[in-house]
């Protein structure tokens, strides 16, 4: 369709339209004839009629359910009204530490990262990294306690742009970048400024 | 005094005492009855006579009093003002105060038609479409929401980086000793006593210490010496003498001592 | 009029429609263009002005007020659709009158609202107008004292149908008599001007 001419709405329509938009359920022809002050519920439904046709292509419908007459959102604009927003944060330098370990270890529990990591981690963090889609349950280890152990997952690869995991740098290369060299004084003190931090204060070195 | 169908509420005319006093009670205060004595005078209340008004509500209050009904304090003070307002604006010019009479009576004017502009601007806009009683919102709104999701960001760098501090931070430390030679104390009593026993003469400290040893060896071996020196003297077997603080150490075997 | 053509609803058009239909609060044309995911306003102010034209002749309106938008039902149709039970509080005279007067004056101390009332304003009054959300308080007046002022709500020009408080009815008849100016104000200027003071006697002001 291209375009379609529209007559001046009547005034029977005009009232159903009014009373179908601010009733709080949905209504009969009946219901809407009798509010309207005993009109016939034969008019009522030619009105409900033209009405349906008039809102076909807008970005609201009036519909029938089970005899009973509401307008609501356009199906194909139903997205509207819940819609996300996305708010990117970076990663704390805990939750990239875990990350690296589950990384480099994969799969490992919580217990082998912590004695990896010398700290306890929160459940938080690996909250965090389940929720960036970066880590996945990978079974449970079949030790006692038979701890849930955790692997990446492809989006990870993805987000750090390696093709696998064997594109990751090995211990020597980490060395000759100096990325082994010990913690310095000065950089466990930048590191303590760090602002990502901030949401690492549950977790204590042990 | 004008007619008195004009200075009374037309229900306040059967002088019943009952209504008169819910006149009263219906009226907020001394300005509002003006306000309504002024609009019976049925012209604009820029043009309104200030003494006609002044009239109708001294007569008003009289009434009032004299049907025995309790009056507020407030219609009384503006009975006493007015009353004054009146006086003054009935004796010749020359005689009046600083403010004039007709300044006076401007204020009071002005305050009414103030007061009436109010009184109208207000019943317009209750007379407007209201929500709820004229117009109506959508009874149903499917409602909006908006769903907060964090995407988290970082970065391969970061992430070696990060491992690489874990290990750097976490890696077993191992502590090289070795190239550290020490005389332990064992050797050190060996050799003392070993020493001694050769000569009855006091000797010094340091002719005990191994003679080609490194400076770390001596420093090691002059630490075990001296603790051997004591052990020594403490089990009666030498004597230690120092002639004054940082004075060379000397050591000699006891005479009566087993060597 | 007899007919009107009506072209097909654009995207944004029916984006703009369903989001205001579906919303529970007015929204302005910067909230529904981020609701919308970052358009521009200027757009979506097009679309509602398209939309706003569509609905003039409807049983339901679009209007704006305060520059937030709303759907409502034609202020025509509201003797078919006034329900029952009524849905508005009723205002006593004393209410009504303080809302006149801070309406027309805000913002306004309470000392001055009950200078032009004449009696002293029951505490009961103004909270009843804060409670309906159509007054708040907008501070203090830097003069001795501090006394708290009063300004009207986007709500109360909601409620009352008006744009925006240029729209307050007469406000500009009024504003150009004076009457919205204080007592001593426009007594020094009558004092001052008044041509008809020749009439109220021959008696010259020093």
């Amino acid at each position: 369709m291209s375009e379609e001419r529209q007559e001046e709405p009547g005034t029977l329509e005009r009232a159903v339209e009014a009373t179908l938009f601010a009733a709080e359920a949905p209504m009969t022809a009946a219901a809407i004839a009798a509010h309207l002050g005993g009109l016939e519920a034969g008019d009522v439904r030619a009105a409900l009629a033209t009405l349906e046709q008039h809102y076909r292509n807008r970005g609201v419908h009036l519909v029938e359910r089970d005899q009973r007459w509401h307008f609501e959102t356009a199906p194909d604009l139903a997205h509207l009204l819940r819609r996300e927003k996305e708010q990117v944060r970076r990663l704390s330098r805990a939750a990239t530490e875990v990350l690296a370990i589950i990384a480099y270890h994969e799969p490992v529990s919580r217990a082998e990262i912590e004695s990896i990591r010398g700290v306890q981690t929160s459940a938080g963090t690996l909250d965090v990294l389940m929720e960036a889609g970066w880590i996945r349950l990978a079974g449970r280890r079949e030790v006692p306690g038979r701890p849930v152990i955790y692997a990446t997952t492809p989006e990870f690869l993805d987000h750090f742009g390696l093709s696998s995991r064997r594109d990751l740098p090995g211990i020597d290369e980490l060395r000759a970048a100096g990325l082994l060299d010990p913690v310095d004084e000065a950089l466990e003190a930048s590191m303590r400024f760090d602002p990502d931090e901030a949401d690492e204060g549950d977790e204590h070195h042990t | 005094m004008n007619d008195q169908s004009f200075m009374f509420p037309p229900d306040a005319g059967r002088q019943d005492k009952d209504a008169l006093y819910l006149e009263l009670d219906g009226w907020e205060g001394p300005l509002d009855l003006l306000l309504d004595l002024a609009r019976r005078q049925k012209v604009d209340l820029r043009q309104i006579s200030i003494l006609a008004l002044v009239d109708q509500y001294l007569t008003y209050i009289e009434r009032a009093g004299a049907m025995k009904l309790e009056l507020a304090a407030d219609y009384l003070v503006m009975a006493a003002w007015l009353a004054y307002l009146k006086s003054a604006m009935l004796l010749p010019k020359a005689e009046q105060e600083d403010p004039s009479p007709e300044e006076l009576a401007l204020r009071l004017q002005l305050r009414l038609q103030r007061l009436g502009a109010m009184r109208e601007a207000a019943a317009r806009l209750m007379g407007r479409d209201r929500i709820g009683r004229d117009v109506f919102l959508r009874g149903a709104p499917e409602g909006l929401r908006t769903d907060r999701k964090t995407v988290w960001r970082s970065d391969i760098f970061s992430l070696i980086q990060a491992y690489g501090q874990v290990k750097a931070r976490t890696a077993p430390r191992i502590y090289h000793v070795a190239n550290r030679p020490v005389m332990t104390l064992d050797s050190a009593l060996e050799r003392v006593s070993a020493m001694l026993g050769v000569t009855l003469e006091w000797m010094e400290i340091r002719d005990f210490l191994p003679p080609h040893a490194s400076p770390e060896l001596k420093r090691s071996a002059l630490a075990s010496s001296f603790v051997a020196a004591l052990e020594l003297a403490k089990r009666g077997r030498a004597e230690i003498a120092q002639d004054s603080a940082f004075a060379p150490l000397r050591i000699r075997r006891l005479k009566d001592a087993a060597a």
